[in-house]
């Protein structure tokens, strides 16, 4: 009977974590869109404490009644009985069709810009990851970083996501969730930060040797901060030129480091044809259900 | 072996019913096999590279004959079967030999097909769109191939004992593999060429 | 020289070349000890060319012990290494080997082999058959099986181990990234061993539909068969998918070619789509024979009859075909969009009703019934909270949205070891004790039993339940180290400790395994655990022929109903027994097919052409092979009969 | 001779030659991609079916159901796959 005591004690210590002084990250969002996993997360694992719970608690009665029959119990053969068994699928659908009505929901959202700032003009930034860094590439200040992200708070973030390698996945985890960034497909992730501070980000997807490393650090600050970095920035960093930028491409880790100019141009990102000059935020703001860019398809990779 | 005689002879003995279900089993997998190769294919068609698109490499003569001598030899296997059932030793083995030869003659063209392709500069290495390709009829090509080696053995062995409830077992299965790969053919001849031509 | 260079390990260290040493050392050991007793001519005669479905199926368990050992120890490098923050016990280019290796060994030939196993002992004896339908074609699945096995085992020391993890994504797995021949083991290693699986999947959907004792309806199969029948299903259907997606890989690494390369309209998402519609249907292949032992195992030790029995059937036919629609929640955040990641998550919650159904059914089938608190049934009571636990966490990752977060992280890996350690190994578990005096006539010590079972549980508790608190908290998985100030530290320090108490257990394990074979009691009847299902109905151990008389039935428990209805399975008198020969073409074939495999590696054209031919030659000579088998007479039964007591007909 | 053709299976040729003959309209024809697909996808499959039943037997014998069953569960199997495939890396991103 020990395990069931081991179960409880295990589930009143997880919650007692979860719901604790130093909140976990992906339950501490700092941002609309965490916001709104971090809120479907909580009524996951609330409707399925509730089944846990029923389980256990079924499954507690049963055994101990079951281990003090008394000995001259013949236990009786037992037919399923209708009722019950339509009970026992009866129940999980309902819950079912609750939780797809949460998902499919929260994914909309999840999915388009953040709804708040909906009438701020988003910034683009141009993440991508190459063995083992994140380079991001600031079209509008024409400004690019290595392994590291400012951002201004109360805007929202469109980030455009592709690799020159192994895939990788984007994840500031108190910011929103993640995304892959692929050799052939631009993916667009839309984050938001309410409040200043710094964020810790990674590649969450397995991309070699390097990949425990490959993590940047995310500072959000008021946009008037913001503004003043980049024009810091410009004043002070070294241009990025193309052979710069294959040097940064090999395998490898580096520090943190900033330039003036970005790689859009030399290096272009993968997407189809002839979006790339026009931008994109007029082409695809109304297309939240469909994040991506549309695929290379006649395949002009630069290769 | 106890041999049922109500039944025709490649059903007749208790392993003989076992193999042939058992094949029409692992046709079902054969379905998945193709089934993977065909999504792969849809979702590569356009990833074409620098390499050529489909409906600058493929030709419709080859490919109909191709069809016409597959299709022909799947009739003449079935009559093979037939031949056997009614127990028509020499007609069963001459259609065998004509469902080889024209088997043959399918695989004669598709080489020549893939020569053609490489010659047009599509090898197997161009682009993802001419390795799928290569590797679907290649799939096929090779299943076909492996019949007209399987299909020899059998002939030996119709030869030597005649038809007994062994070879008429694997005759029988021999032919639910014929017309199996006839029916990917079709597939492949319809959605891999007349759709690419299309 | 440079021909031999091919066979260099890329990260040499003392450990691999200590293990080196230690593997020709336990080589030559084998070789002398079986030369020295004279055992070559039995073990070859007796087992390594026996179609026997009983002693195959020992074959596979033997070789998916030794396989739980290669993986566990892999799996407690990885704790040991993770345990605290900066450790240096094994680097980053040894970490990502050892999880490669351990999630490819414990899912293909650990599991796999395990419930394959447990498939070819039971199966034929629950359903009254001597073997199963085509016995020479289930040892070839065995040599394939091993043969994958050792020759990715065999990665260890010749060549680098591959290191892209056990879904061995692309592009990371292409030459360009992943140089060493590691990943061609990989690939050819599971090419064989999956060859050998869908001939077993289709030699038992024969055997079971075709096979079955006289009065034995479909509704009236032992639960157990029930799922190996839905399992095999699974697998003809499944593995052919994995077929075309290795073939595609080794293209891509050994031809050149642009599947999923990033050039040439090479597309690195095919892969992983491809690899999971495989995927998903392999872990019910896993999962569904443990739903079978566990509707054996709860019925018979609350000593009362399956609640729901049709439900059952039906859950796990839903279970197969659902099974096939949802791989795609493998990778919601490839950004396929809202509306296909919707469809998704909606097909992957349906999962959850039948499986819920069948945790219902076993709680209403414990509710009337009086436990014995056996070792199988304390495995059975073990899983259903824990497995409830782990069923409701996939149902949370199902969430495509809250996926975004859970995705890659250690939340992830609790899940997925939630679920498989207590459905899948905690039934192999049972069934193993459950069976055991069935395969060898004698028990596995019950209080040995018991310590393990608490060892493995609560060390499972231990190890797995903080990975679910640091995954939120935002530690991907498949990272070698970690720095302090992230605080994985505490939680990863107490999965250590928890997987060294799962070490511990599987240890006590094996102590009672040999404690056993000295010590306990040879004479334990045919029914000792009063059990209900055919199988009992036979003697301990099975005799060769399995039922001297066909059985006849009428129960989808016929034991039961022979003992408490008065039911008389065997009729009508005893009869010559029809029984295949062993083979020993199958052995040669599995060398041809290692030549081949190991050839193709290091591409090496002259072996891979030889071996081909080989390989074929030898199935035309198998085709033009007469062997009819032999006959076992009356008197041969009789005798046998006599000796295991004769209580039975 | 005449024992040798049967009457079915003759029937059953010409039969798959008329669709072959229908199926490669779309080439010489000009059509939109929507007829075209169609066309091909009746033919394919009516195609398939008569290899199936004429040729190849499945309904001959007491396994009837279990061959039917294993082959359509893989044809529903596969077309999953194709579609799903296609919805996954193709249509997601138009």
């Amino acid at each position: 009977m020990k395990i069931k005591w081991v179960i409880l004690t295990l589930i009143i210590a997880i919650t007692t974590v979860l719901t604790g002084c130093e909140p976990l990250k992906v339950l501490n969002p700092k941002g609309p869109q965490a916001e709104t996993t971090a809120d479907v997360i909580w009524i996951s694992i609330m409707t399925m404490a509730v089944v846990v719970i029923t389980v256990i608690a079924l499954y507690i009665f049963y055994v101990i009644k079951a281990s003090r029959r008394p000995d001259d119990y013949e236990p009786p053969y037992i037919k399923s009985n209708p009722i019950v068994e339509s009970l026992i699928v009866g129940v999980p659908v309902l819950i079912i069709i609750f939780l797809t009505v949460v998902t499919v929901k929260s994914l909309y959202v999840v999915e388009a810009p953040p709804e708040i700032y909906e009438n701020q003009e988003p910034l683009v930034i141009y993440a991508s990851s190459s063995n083992w860094k994140w380079h991001f590439s600031y079209p509008e200040e024409d400004i690019e970083t290595v392994n590291y992200l400012f951002i201004p708070t109360n805007r929202p973030i469109k980030f455009k996501l592709y690799s020159y390698g192994p895939i990788s996945s984007f994840w500031i985890p108190q910011l929103g969730g993640q995304k892959y960034a692929m050799v052939h497909a631009t993916t667009t992730l839309h984050l938001a930060a309410d409040v200043p501070g710094e964020y810790m980000g990674r590649n969450a997807n397995f991309t070699g040797k390097g990949f425990a490393e490959q993590t940047f650090n995310v500072k959000a600050m008021p946009p008037e901060e913001y503004e003043k970095w980049v024009e810091e920035v410009k004043a002070t960093a070294e241009p990025l030129t193309k052979k710069k930028f294959d040097e940064l491409l090999e395998p490898g880790h580096l520090g943190q480091l900033t330039f003036t100019g970005n790689h859009l141009g030399f290096s272009p990102p993968p997407m189809s044809h002839g979006e790339m000059s026009s931008d994109t935020e007029e082409t695809d703001s109304g297309l939240s259900m469909q994040p991506h860019e549309s695929k290379d398809k006649s395949g002009n990779e630069s290769d | 072996m106890k041999i049922n005689h109500s039944q025709p002879l490649e059903y007749s003995t208790e392993h003989n019913r076992f193999s042939i279900l058992g094949f029409w089993i692992f046709l079902g997998a054969e379905i998945m096999l193709f089934g993977t190769l065909f999504a792969s294919y849809f979702v590569l068609v356009d990833h074409t590279g620098n390499g050529p698109v489909g409906a600058e490499i493929f030709e419709i003569t080859p490919i109909l004959m191709e069809t016409i001598f597959l299709l022909t030899s799947s009739f003449t296997i079935g009559l093979a079967i037939h031949a056997m059932r009614v127990g028509k030793q020499k007609a069963m083995i001459t259609f065998f030999i004509i469902t080889l030869l024209l088997g043959m003659g399918f695989l004669g063209y598709e080489i020549y097909d893939f020569f053609m392709y490489v010659h047009e500069g599509a090898t197997i290495q161009t682009s993802a769109f001419t390795a799928i390709l290569f590797l679907t009829l290649g799939t096929h090509g090779a299943h076909v191939t492996f019949g007209l080696f399987w299909g020899s053995v059998i002939i030996t062995q119709l030869i030597k004992h005649g038809i007994n409830y062994e070879t008429a077992n694997k005759s029988f299965i021999f032919s639910l593999y014929w017309h199996f790969l006839d029916v990917v053919w079709i597939f492949i001849f319809s959605f891999v060429f007349l759709k690419g031509m299309m | 020289m440079d021909f031999f260079n091919r066979f260099a390990i890329p990260n040499p260290t003392p450990t691999i070349y200590a293990s080196m040493v230690a593997i020709a050392l336990t080589v030559i050991a084998v070789i002398i000890g079986l030369t020295y007793f004279k055992k070559w001519g039995y073990l070859f005669r007796e087992w390594l060319t026996t179609v026997d479905h009983k002693r195959i199926g020992i074959m596979y368990l033997i070789s998916a012990l030794l396989m739980l050992f290669r993986g566990g120890v892999d799996a407690i490098m990885m704790r040991a290494q993770t345990a605290v923050p900066e450790n240096t016990f094994l680097n980053a280019a040894e970490y990502n080997e050892v999880f490669t290796t351990h999630g490819v060994v414990m899912i293909f030939f650990m599991a796999m082999a395990f419930i394959i196993a447990l498939m070819n002992f039971v199966v034929p004896l629950q359903i009254g058959a001597r073997d199963v339908a085509f016995p020479r074609l289930n040892l070839l699945s065995f040599w394939l099986y091993f043969v994958g096995a050792m020759l990715f085992n065999l990665s260890f020391v010749l060549g680098g181990s591959p290191n892209a993890g056990w879904t061995s994504y692309f592009p990371l797995a292409g030459t360009q990234f992943s140089e060493s021949v590691g990943t061609n083991y990989y690939m050819w290693a599971l090419q064989i061993s999956g060859l050998g699986t869908l001939m077993t999947g289709i030699n038992f959907i024969v055997t079971i539909l075709k096979m079955r004792a006289p009065g034995m309806t479909l509704m009236k199969m032992p639960m157990f068969t029930w799922s190996a029948l839905v399992t095999n299903i699974i697998i003809v259907f499944a593995f052919p998918v994995l077929t075309v997606t290795l073939l595609m890989g080794t293209f891509d690494r050994q031809f050149g070619t642009n599947f999923f390369t990033m050039t040439n309209g090479g597309d690195d998402m095919l892969w992983a789509n491809l690899f999971w519609v495989w995927g998903h249907p392999e872990v019910y292949i896993l999962i569904l024979p443990a739903f079978g032992i566990y509707s054996e195992v709860i019925p018979t030790f609350t000593q009362r009859n399956l609640y729901g029995y049709k439900s059952m059937v039906l859950s796990m036919v839903i279970i197969s075909l659902l099974s096939f629609m949802v791989w795609v929640h493998h990778f919601f955040t490839m950004g396929q969009g809202a509306l296909t990641n919707s469809i998704f998550s909606f097909t992957t919650m349906l999962i959850a009703i039948p499986t819920g159904m069948k945790i219902f059914n076993w709680l209403l089938t414990i509710r009337k019934g009086k436990i014995r608190f056996t070792v199988p049934m304390l495995y059975s009571l073990g899983f259903i909270p824990l497995f409830t636990i782990g069923g409701v966490t996939g149902v949370m990752l199902a969430m495509a949205s809250a996926d975004y977060q859970y995705h890659n992280t250690m939340f992830l890996v609790a899940h997925f070891h939630n679920v498989i350690i207590p459905g899948v190994v905690f039934a192999m578990l049972a069934g193993l004790t459950y069976w055991w005096p069935k395969m060898f006539g004698f028990m596995l010590n019950e209080k040995i039993g018991k310590w393990a079972f608490w060892f493995i549980s609560i060390g499972f508790c231990l190890a797995f339940f903080p990975m679910y608190i640091s995954g939120l908290d935002g530690q991907a998985r498949r990272m070698y180290t970690y720095s302090a100030e992230t605080g994985f530290g505490v939680w990863n320090m107490i999965s250590f400790i928890g997987a060294g108490m799962m070490a511990i257990g599987f240890i006590i394990i094996v102590y009672n395994i040999y404690y056993s074979i000295r010590y306990s009691p040879r004479n334990v009847g045919d029914d000792p655990w009063n059990a209900r299902s055919l199988e009992w109905a036979t003697h301990n151990p099975v005799p060769e022929y399995n039922f001297a008389v066909t059985p006849q039935v009428n129960s989808s428990e016929a034991l039961w109903d022979a003992k408490k209805n008065g039911h008389k399975l065997f009729k009508g008198e005893l009869k010559e027994i029809h029984m295949p020969n062993n083979s020993g073409l199958p052995v040669i074939m599995a060398v041809l097919f290692f030549v081949f495999g190991f050839s193709f590696v290091f591409s090496i054209w002259p072996g891979v052409i030889l071996s081909g031919v080989g390989i074929f030659s030898s199935m035309a000579y198998q085709s033009y092979m007469k062997d009819r088998g032999k006959h076992i007479s009356v008197e041969e039964i009789k005798e046998t009969e006599a000796k295991f007591g004769g209580g039975k007909k | 001779m005449k024992e040798l053709f049967p009457r079915k299976q003759v029937m059953g040729f010409v039969f798959s030659l008329i669709l072959t003959a229908v199926a490669v309209t779309v080439y010489f024809f000009d059509m939109s991609f929507e007829v075209g697909s169609t066309i091909l996808l009746v033919t394919a499959f009516v195609q398939a079916a008569v290899q199936l039943v004429v040729f190849m037997h499945a309904g001959e014998t007491g396994d009837k159901k279990a061959i039917y069953t294993s082959t359509f569960y893989g044809l529903i199997i596969a077309l999953v796959t194709v579609f799903g495939s296609l919805l996954t890396l193709v249509w997601a991103y138009y």
